[in-house]
C-alpha cells in the first residue's frame, strides 16, 4: 500500500506561498515573487502528476476492479455533534485525481504565462498571491473529503475570484463585476448550504465516503414525500445543485460569467474557463451516486438545465463582438453540455457513459479553452483591445498564437482527431442513448459553436487588415511556451482511454467510438466551420442580413436576452428601492420611533404633571387638606373592615 | 371639678376654630394673615388639650403643659415667621404669597 | 482566593494608575499596561483552563471564590470560570487591548477617557466571571453606565441624544434584569431554606413553572435589549454612530455580549421550562432582526450605521441560536458572540481611522481608499470578508456551527426559520460588497484624499491584534469549539430534562 | 343654665365669631384686632376651666407678644388703610369645600363618639409650685426634656429671627 500522506503538501504549498507572499510580498522584487509561485506550482504540478501514476498504475484495485477511494489525510477541524464534524484532508479516487491534474496543469501555465503578461503591471505580486490562493483553494475543494469541505473551499474560491476579477480596482466595471460575480455565486452557495442541511440533516454523515458508498444511508433515509412530491433527498440534491449551478455559470445563475471577463485574461484562463467553473460539475460528479439512486427528478433537472443553458449560451456567443464574452459564453455553453451529460447518465458500466463522457469533456475543455484564452490573451497583449471588429489580418503578425488558436477552435468544434472530438462525441452518444429531441439539440449547439468559434476566429487572424497604432508583435517566451505546450495537450488528450480510468462506478470500462454518432456530429462542426468561414472568412454583408432578418431574436440574443436588465431590475428597483429602504425608513420612523414615542410620552405626561407643581403654597395645602380629609373618611367610615 | 359643659362641646368649637384657621390659610393671600390663620389653629387644638384634661382626666396635667410648649413653640414659629416675612418684603416689596413661587416646577 | 479576582483588581489598579499620570503619554502607557497585563492574564486563564480540563478536572465551574459580602440578603463574592465564560473574557481582553490603542489619538481629558473606558472593561470582566446574580447585576451596571459618559462627552454627531437614549432603553433593560434577579431570588428556595443569589444553586433547583413563565420575558427582554434584540436595537445605530471608535468597539465588541451572555446563563439556564415554552416567541423575533438587520444595512449610507444593522443582524443570530436549545447551535451562538466581538470591534476600530482621515463617515463622499492607504484597506476587506462568512476566518465557523446545529431540530418551524436566518449571508455579502466597492475601490474621488496617510504604528497594533484573533479561529477552531461544548453540560442537561431533543 | 355653660356660650361665640372675622376682613390691621380678640376669649376659655396659669401665659404671650409682632410686622409690611382685595371664587370654593366636609366629618366623629363620664375627683387647684416641679422633673410626669428642647428651640428661633430680619450688608 502506498502512502498517499504527502498529498497532504498539494493543499500546503500554495497556502504557504499565499501567506509569505501576502505578508512580506512587498519586501520582494516582483518577479521574485512570481518565480516563488511558479516553482511553487511546479512542484505541486509533479506532485500530482506522481499521485496520478501511483494512484492508476501502482494501487491495488479492490477486489471487484474498481479504483478505491483512499483517504490520504483527514484531520479533525471542527465538531458540531458526535455525527456530524468537518474534517479537512485529501480524497483521492479517479475524478478528484483527473481534477487534480487538470487544476495544476492549468494553473502551472497560467502561472507561467502570467509572468509575460502580467509584466510590468501594477500589484504583480498581489496578482500572485492571489493566484497561489485560488489553487490552494481550488486543490481543497477538489481533494475534500467531505461535503463541508468542499463548502469551505468552494467559499474560498468564490474569494480569490472576487479578488481576481477585481484585480484591476481602480476600474470601476471591474469592481463591479467582482461584487456581481460574488454575489450571485453567493446567492448559489445558500443552496448549496441548504442542501448541505437537509443531506446531514437526513444523513447524518458530511463525509463523501460513507455518502456515495454502497451502503449510503443516503439511499434509505429521506426518501418520504416532503415537499410539492418530492423527497427530501431530492430536494436536498436540487440544492446542491443550485451551488453547483451558480458556480458553472448555468442559467439562470449565469449573468456572472460573462462580466468577469473584467479580470487579466490569465485569470479568465484559469478560474473562469478551466477550473473553477467546472466546481458544479464536478460536485454533481462526486455526489453522483445519490442522483442516480435516490433523486432522479434532481438528476433530470440536471440534464434539463445543462441542455438549455448550453444552447442558449451557443446562441449569445453568436453575436458577441467582445472576444473575451464570446469565449465566456462559450465556457458556459461547454459547461451546459458536461451537465447534460452528466444528467443523462446511468450508473455503472456502459449505463454510465454519460459520466465518464462529461468528465472527459471536463478534463479536454479545460485544457483547449484555457488554450483559446491565454491566446486570446496574447492578442489582446498585441492589439490592447478585446472588440473583435478592430482586429483582423493578425495571422501574419502573430504566426504561434495563430496556430494555436487555429488548433483549439478546431478542438472545441469537434473535428477529428483533435481532443474535442472525442470528448464530445461521448457526450452525444450518451444524449443519444436517453433522450433524441435533447440530442439533436445538443447537434445543434455543436454546430454553433463550430460557427462561433470560427467566426471569433476568421474576424481575428483574416478578413482585412486593420491598421493599428503600432505593428503588433509575438507575445514574449513565457506566453507562447504555454500555448505551444496546451496545443500539444489539446492535440494528444483525446486518446487517453478514458473510460479506463474514470467511469460511475469507478469500475474501467472500454468505450468505443460509435461512427453513427461522430460522423452527423462532425457534419455538423464542419457546417459550423463552412458557414462561418462563407460568412467571416472575407468581408461580407450576410451576417448582417441575417442579423436583420431574425430581427428581435438576435437583438435579444445581443442583449444577452435581457437577463441582465432583469436581475438589475430586481436587484436595484425592487430590493433596494422596495425592500431595503422601507426597512430603513421603518427602522427609523416605527420602530424607532416607537422607541422615541414613548420617551416622548414620558416627557409630556412629565410636563403635565410639573403642573401640579405651581409653587402656590396653598394649592399644596388644599390638597394636603383635602387628602388628610379623605384620608380620614375613608379610614372611618368607607375601610369598614 | 368642672361640671356643666359637656366635653363635646368644647371640642366642636375647637373643630370650628380648627377649619376656619384651615380656611384662612387656604384662602388669604397676604402672608401675615396666614400666620394669623396659623394661630387660630394652633389655638383650637390647645383648647382641645385642655378641655381633654379638665374634663377626662382633671388629676393629669398633660394636656396643659401640650398647651405650654405648643404657645412656645407658637411663639417661636411667630418670630421665626415673621423675620422671614420681613425678609421676603424687603426683597419682593410685597407679601403675596401667590407671587412666591419660585419653586415651582 | 482565586486568581481570578486579579481581573477585576487589575483595571482597579490601572484606573487608580490613570488618576495619578499627569501626561497624556503617561495616561495612555498606564492604560496600556494593564491592558497587556490583563491580556496576558486572559490568555493564562485560556492556557490554564484547558490544562486544568486536560488533566482531568471535570467540575462544573473552576477556579471558584467565594466569599460573602452582604450577608442579610446572603450576596455573595462568587466568582468562577466555565468554557463560556473563559472564551468571553478572552474576547474581552482582546478587545480592550485593541481598543485602547485604537484611541489613542483621543486628544479631549484622555484621563477621564481611559479611566472611564478600563472602568467599563472592568464592569465587563466582572460580569463574566460572577456567578452570584447579585454580584453579576452590579458589574453589568458598572458596564453600562460608563458608557453615557464616553459617548455624551467624546461621541461625535448628536451624541447628547445618542446617549441618552442609549442609557435610557439600556437601564430600561436592566430594571427588567432586576425584576428578573429578584424573582429568581424570591423563589430559589422552594423548601424555605434562606434565599440565594448563587447562580449554580439556582441552577440545580426547580423553580415553579409559574414564575418561570413571568420572569422569563422579562430577564429575556432585559438582556435582549443589550444584545439587539428586534425590536429593541434602536439604541444601537445612534449609539454606535455617535460613540467615539473605542467605545463602539467595546460596545458592540463585548458589551452587546453581555446581552447575549446574559441570556443564555440567567434567562435560559436558570428558566428552562419557560424558555421552552416562549422560546418560538423570541425566535421569531430573532430571526426577523438576522435579516431585517442585514437588509437595514443595504440602504445605509454612513459606514457606522452599515455596522451597526450589521451586528443587529449578527447579534440577533446569536439570540436565534441559543433559542434553538441545542448543544451544536449553542456552542455556535457563543462562538458567535466572540467572533462577532472581535469583528466588529476591527470594523469600528477601522471606521475611526477612516473618519480620523477622511473626516467622513459616508460612504459617497469617498472613493478609492485602496490606493492611499492600503493597510487599512486590505484590513477593511479582511473585516467584510470575515462578516460574511468567509471560511479560514471567524464567522464561518459560528455561523455555520449555528446553521447545522438549528438545523438539526426538529420541526418545520425550526428548519423554516434557519433557512430565513441563513439567507442573510447573501443580503451580507451584498452590503458588505456595496461598501468595499464605494469606499476602497475605483478611484480616488476626492482629491484631497490623495495626501492621506495610511496607518500609523498603534493602529497597526490594535488592528493587528484583531485580525489575528479572527483568523486563529477561523483557522483552528476545534479548541475553541471543544472548550465551549464542555462547558455547555448543565444547561444541556436542564434544556434535555424539560424536552428532549432528538439530536 | 349654670354660670359655666353661660361663659361658656360667651367664650365660644366670640371665638366662632371673630375666628370667621379674622380670616375674612378685608383691612389686616383689623383682622389682627379680631385674632386678639379669639386669643383673649381662649384665655377665658383657659379661665373657665381653671387653668389660671396657662390663661396668664395666653394672655402675656399670645394676646400680648405675639399679637403685637403681628402687628408690628403688619405696619412694616403694609399700607394699613388699603383693602386688601377678596380672594378669587376659584380659592373659596374648594376651600370651602374642604373645610365644611373636614368640620362635618370631625364634628360628627365627635358626636358619635361616647366620651367617658368624668372618671376621677378634680384635684387641687393646679398652682404654679406644681407645674414649676413637674417642668424641672425627671420623674414621671416630668418634663425636664421637653422643657430643654423647648429652650433650645427657644434660643435657635431667636438667632434664626434676628439673623434672618437683619439687614443685609449687600
Amino acid at each position: 500500500m502506498i502512502d498517499f500522506s504527502y498529498t497532504a503538501l498539494i493543499l500546503l504549498i500554495p497556502l504557504v506561498i499565499f501567506v509569505l507572499s501576502g505578508l512580506f510580498g512587498n519586501r520582494f522584487k516582483p518577479l521574485v515573487s512570481g518565480i516563488i509561485g511558479t516553482a511553487g506550482l511546479f512542484v505541486i504540478w509533479v506532485l500530482s502528476l506522481v499521485t496520478a501514476y501511483q494512484y492508476f498504475f501502482l494501487t491495488e484495485k479492490a477486489a471487484d476492479g474498481t479504483f478505491q477511494e483512499l483517504l490520504a489525510v483527514n484531520i479533525r477541524w471542527l465538531t458540531f455533534s458526535d455525527k456530524l464534524h468537518i474534517d479537512m484532508g485529501v480524497l483521492l479516487d479517479p475524478i478528484s485525481i483527473m481534477m487534480l491534474l487538470v487544476v495544476t496543469t492549468v494553473s502551472f501555465m497560467v502561472h507561467i504565462y502570467s509572468i509575460g503578461y502580467m509584466h510590468g503591471e501594477k500589484g504583480f505580486m498581489r496578482f500572485f498571491s492571489f493566484l497561489s490562493l485560488f489553487s490552494f483553494s481550488m486543490l481543497g475543494l477538489v481533494v475534500a473529503t467531505n461535503i463541508f469541505q468542499m463548502y469551505i473551499f468552494w467559499e474560498l474560491v468564490g474569494v480569490s475570484s472576487y479578488l481576481l476579477i477585481g484585480f484591476y480596482y481602480t476600474r470601476d466595471s471591474a469592481v463591479a463585476a467582482s461584487k456581481k460575480a460574488f454575489i450571485v455565486t453567493r446567492f448559489a452557495d445558500l443552496g448549496f448550504l441548504v442542501g448541505i442541511l437537509i443531506l446531514s440533516y437526513t444523513t447524518g454523515t458530511f463525509d463523501f465516503i460513507t455518502l456515495t458508498g454502497d451502503e449510503s444511508p443516503a439511499f434509505t433515509s429521506g426518501q418520504g414525500i416532503w415537499f410539492m412530491g418530492l423527497s427530501t433527498m431530492t430536494w436536498s440534491m436540487i440544492f446542491v445543485f443550485i451551488g453547483g449551478a451558480g458556480k458553472s455559470a448555468m442559467f439562470p445563475l449565469h449573468i456572472w460569467l460573462p462580466d468577469a471577463m473584467e479580470g487579466p485574461t490569465p485569470v479568465s484562463a484559469l478560474i473562469h474557463a478551466a477550473t473553477m467553473v467546472v466546481a458544479g460539475v464536478y460536485l454533481v460528479a462526486r455526489l453522483f451516486p445519490i442522483y442516480t439512486t435516490t433523486a432522479p427528478v434532481a438528476l433530470d433537472v440536471v440534464m434539463y438545465v445543462g441542455a438549455f443553458s448550453s444552447v442558449f449560451a451557443a446562441i449569445i456567443a453568436c453575436t458577441q463582438y467582445d472576444i473575451k464574452r464570446v469565449l465566456a459564453y462559450s465556457t458556459m455553453s461547454q459547461i451546459g453540455m458536461m451537465m447534460f451529460a452528466l444528467g443523462v447518465s446511468g450508473d455503472g458500466g456502459h449505463e454510465g457513459l454519460g459520466f465518464m463522457a462529461s468528465m472527459f469533456h471536463l478534463f479536454t475543455h479545460a485544457f483547449f479553452k484555457s488554450l483559446l484564452f491565454l491566446a486570446a490573451g496574447a492578442i489582446i497583449h498585441a492589439v490592447h483591445t478585446n472588440v473583435m471588429n478592430e482586429m483582423g489580418g493578425l495571422r501574419k503578425y502573430l504566426p504561434i498564437t495563430h496556430a494555436t488558436f487555429l488548433i483549439a477552435c478546431l478542438s472545441i468544434s469537434g473535428i477529428p482527431p483533435l481532443s474535442g472530438f472525442f470528448s464530445k462525441d461521448e457526450i452525444l452518444a450518451a444524449g443519444y442513448e436517453k433522450s433524441l429531441l435533447l440530442y439533436w439539440v445538443e447537434m445543434i449547439v455543436s454546430g454553433l459553436t463550430a460557427f462561433y468559434m470560427f467566426r471569433l476566429y476568421y474576424s481575428i487572424f483574416w478578413g482585412k487588415a486593420t491598421q493599428y497604432h503600432h505593428t503588433p508583435h509575438e507575445a514574449p517566451k513565457t506566453m507562447t511556451v504555454t500555448l505551444i505546450i496546451l496545443a500539444v495537450i489539446t492535440l494528444l488528450a483525446g486518446f487517453i482511454p478514458f473510460s479506463h480510468f474514470v467511469s460511475s462506478d469507478r469500475i474501467p470500462f472500454a468505450a468505443h467510438l460509435d461512427l453513427s454518432i461522430a460522423l452527423p456530429a462532425v457534419l455538423v462542426g464542419l457546417t459550423g466551420f463552412f458557414v462561418a468561414t462563407l460568412f467571416y472568412r472575407k468581408e461580407t454583408t450576410i451576417p448582417g442580413q441575417i442579423f436583420n432578418f431574425l430581427g428581435g431574436f438576435s437583438r435579444a440574443a445581443y442583449h444577452k436576452f435581457y437577463i441582465d436588465e432583469f436581475y438589475l431590475f430586481v436587484t436595484k428597483k425592487i430590493i433596494f428601492n422596495y425592500i431595503s429602504r422601507p426597512i430603513a425608513w421603518f427602522d427609523r420612523h416605527i420602530v424607532d420611533g416607537a422607541m422615541n414615542g414613548l420617551s416622548y410620552v414620558t416627557n409630556e405626561a412629565s410636563f403635565r404633571i410639573r403642573r401640579f407643581q405651581s409653587g402656590q403654597l396653598q394649592q399644596y395645602a388644599l390638597v394636603f387638606v383635602s387628602g388628610a380629609i379623605f384620608l380620614t373618611l375613608f379610614f372611618l367610615y368607607l375601610w369598614t373592615h | 371639678m368642672f361640671e356643666g359643659v359637656p366635653l363635646t362641646w368644647f371640642l366642636i368649637t375647637g373643630t370650628i376654630m380648627f377649619f376656619i384657621g384651615i380656611y384662612g390659610f387656604l384662602v388669604r393671600k397676604n402672608l401675615i394673615t396666614i400666620l394669623m390663620s396659623t394661630e387660630l389653629i394652633l389655638n383650637s387644638v390647645n383648647i382641645n388639650f385642655v378641655a381633654f384634661n379638665k374634663i377626662l382626666y382633671p388629676d393629669h396635667l398633660e394636656g396643659m403643659f401640650f398647651t405650654i410648649f405648643i404657645i412656645a413653640v407658637a411663639a417661636a414659629e411667630a418670630s421665626v415667621a415673621i423675620a422671614i416675612i420681613i425678609n421676603i418684603y424687603r426683597r419682593l416689596v410685597n407679601i403675596d404669597v401667590e407671587k412666591m413661587n419660585e419653586m415651582k416646577y | 482566593m482565586s486568581f481570578l479576582t486579579l481581573f477585576i483588581i487589575i483595571p482597579a489598579l490601572t484606573v487608580i494608575g490613570i488618576l495619578l499620570c499627569k501626561k497624556h503619554m503617561q495616561v495612555k502607557w498606564t492604560a496600556v499596561v494593564g491592558m497587556g497585563l490583563q491580556l496576558i492574564l486572559a490568555i493564562g486563564l485560556i492556557f490554564l483552563f484547558l490544562a486544568e480540563r486536560r488533566s482531568g478536572n471535570m467540575d462544573e465551574i473552576l477556579f471558584i471564590q467565594d466569599n460573602v459580602w452582604y450577608q442579610t440578603l446572603n450576596i455573595h463574592f462568587f466568582i468562577g470560570v466555565d468554557g463560556v465564560s473563559v472564551a468571553m473574557i478572552g474576547l474581552t481582553a482582546l478587545v480592550v487591548f485593541a481598543g485602547i490603542f485604537a484611541s489613542w489619538d483621543i486628544a479631549d481629558l484622555p484621563r477621564e477617557f481611559f479611566t472611564s473606558l478600563i472602568l467599563l472593561a472592568s464592569g465587563v470582566f466582572g460580569f463574566f466571571i460572577s456567578l452570584d446574580l447579585f454580584t453579576m447585576f452590579l458589574f453589568y451596571e458598572l458596564a453600562v453606565i460608563p458608557m453615557y459618559l464616553l459617548i455624551g462627552i467624546w461621541g461625535s454627531g448628536p451624541r447628547h441624544y445618542s446617549a441618552m437614549k442609549l442609557t435610557l432603553m439600556l437601564m430600561g433593560g436592566s430594571a427588567l434584569i432586576l425584576l428578573g434577579i429578584l424573582g429568581l431570588y424570591f423563589n430559589s428556595a422552594p423548601d424555605g431554606g434562606p434565599l440565594t443569589f448563587d447562580l449554580i444553586q439556582i441552577s440545580k433547583i426547580q423553580i415553579p413553572v409559574d414564575a418561570q413563565l413571568f420572569f422569563f420575558p422579562l430577564l429575556f427582554v432585559g438582556f435582549g435589549v443589550l444584545g439587539a434584540l428586534f425590536p429593541f436595537h434602536t439604541w444601537s445605530p445612534d449609539g454606535h454612530a455617535s460613540a467615539p471608535t473605542a467605545v463602539s468597539m467595546l460596545h458592540a465588541g463585548v458589551l452587546m455580549k453581555l446581552g447575549g451572555y446574559g441570556c443564555y446563563r440567567v434567562a435560559v439556564f436558570l428558566l428552562p421550562e419557560a424558555a421552552h415554552q416562549l422560546g418560538w416567541i423570541f425566535l421569531i423575533l430573532a430571526t426577523i432582526g438576522v435579516i431585517y438587520g442585514a437588509l437595514g444595512a443595504v440602504w445605509q449610507k454612513d459606514l457606522k450605521y452599515i455596522n451597526a444593522y450589521s451586528s443587529v443582524s449578527h447579534c440577533a443570530l446569536v439570540l436565534f441560536a441559543i433559542l434553538i436549545f441545542n448543544e451544536t447551535a449553542m456552542n455556535g451562538a457563543i462562538m458567535q458572540m466572540i467572533s462577532h466581538g472581535i469583528m466588529t470591534a476591527l470594523f469600528f476600530a477601522l471606521i475611526g481611522m477612516i473618519y480620523g482621515r477622511t473626516h467622513t463617515r459616508y460612504i459617497n463622499e469617498m472613493g478609492g481608499l485602496m490606493k492611499v492607504m492600503p493597510f487599512l484597506a486590505v484590513a477593511y476587506v479582511i473585516a467584510g470578508l470575515a462578516s460574511l462568512g468567509l471560511p479560514g476566518f471567524s464567522g464561518f465557523v459560528a455561523e455555520m456551527t449555528i446553521f447545522v446545529g438549528a438545523f438539526q431540530k426538529i420541526g418545520t418551524f425550526y428548519r423554516v426559520a434557519t433557512i430565513i436566518a441563513a439567507s442573510s449571508i447573501v443580503v451580507t455579502a451584498v452590503y458588505i460588497l456595496r461598501v468595499v466597492g464605494i469606499l476602497l475601490l475605483g478611484k480616488i474621488t476626492n482629491p484631497e484624499y490623495e495626501t492621506i496617510t495610511d496607518a500609523k504604528w498603534y493602529d497597526k497594533i490594535s488592528v493587528v491584534a484583531l485580525i489575528f484573533g479572527i483568523t486563529l479561529i477561523g483557522l483552528a477552531p476545534l479548541w475553541l469549539s471543544d472548550m465551549i461544548t464542555g462547558g455547555l453540560g448543565p444547561i444541556m442537561q436542564k434544556l434535555l430534562a424539560v424536552a428532549p431533543i432528538l439530536n | 343654665m349654670t354660670t359655666n355653660q353661660l361663659m361658656f356660650a360667651i367664650f365660644s361665640a366670640v371665638i366662632i365669631v371673630f375666628s370667621i372675622l379674622t380670616v375674612t376682613s378685608r383691612r389686616i390691621l383689623r383682622a389682627a384686632t379680631f385674632l386678639l380678640f379669639v386669643l383673649v376669649a381662649t384665655g377665658g376659655m383657659y379661665f373657665l376651666l381653671r387653668f389660671n396659669f396657662l390663661a396668664a401665659i395666653q394672655l402675656t404671650l399670645y394676646a400680648g407678644g405675639i399679637v403685637v409682632l403681628i402687628i408690628f410686622s403688619i405696619l412694616l409690611t403694609s399700607h394699613i388703610s388699603e383693602k386688601m382685595e377678596a380672594p378669587g371664587w376659584k380659592k373659596i370654593i374648594p376651600a370651602l369645600i374642604a373645610v365644611l366636609a373636614g368640620a362635618v366629618i370631625t364634628i360628627s366623629t365627635i358626636l358619635q363618639y361616647p366620651f367617658p363620664q368624668q372618671v376621677m375627683a378634680d384635684s387641687e387647684r393646679t398652682d404654679i409650685r406644681m407645674i414649676a416641679r413637674s417642668l424641672i422633673s425627671t420623674e414621671k410626669y416630668g418634663y425636664a426634656l421637653p422643657f430643654e428642647v423647648i429652650s433650645i428651640l427657644l434660643l435657635a428661633a431667636m438667632v434664626g429671627a434676628i439673623i434672618l430680619a437683619k439687614k443685609r450688608k449687600d
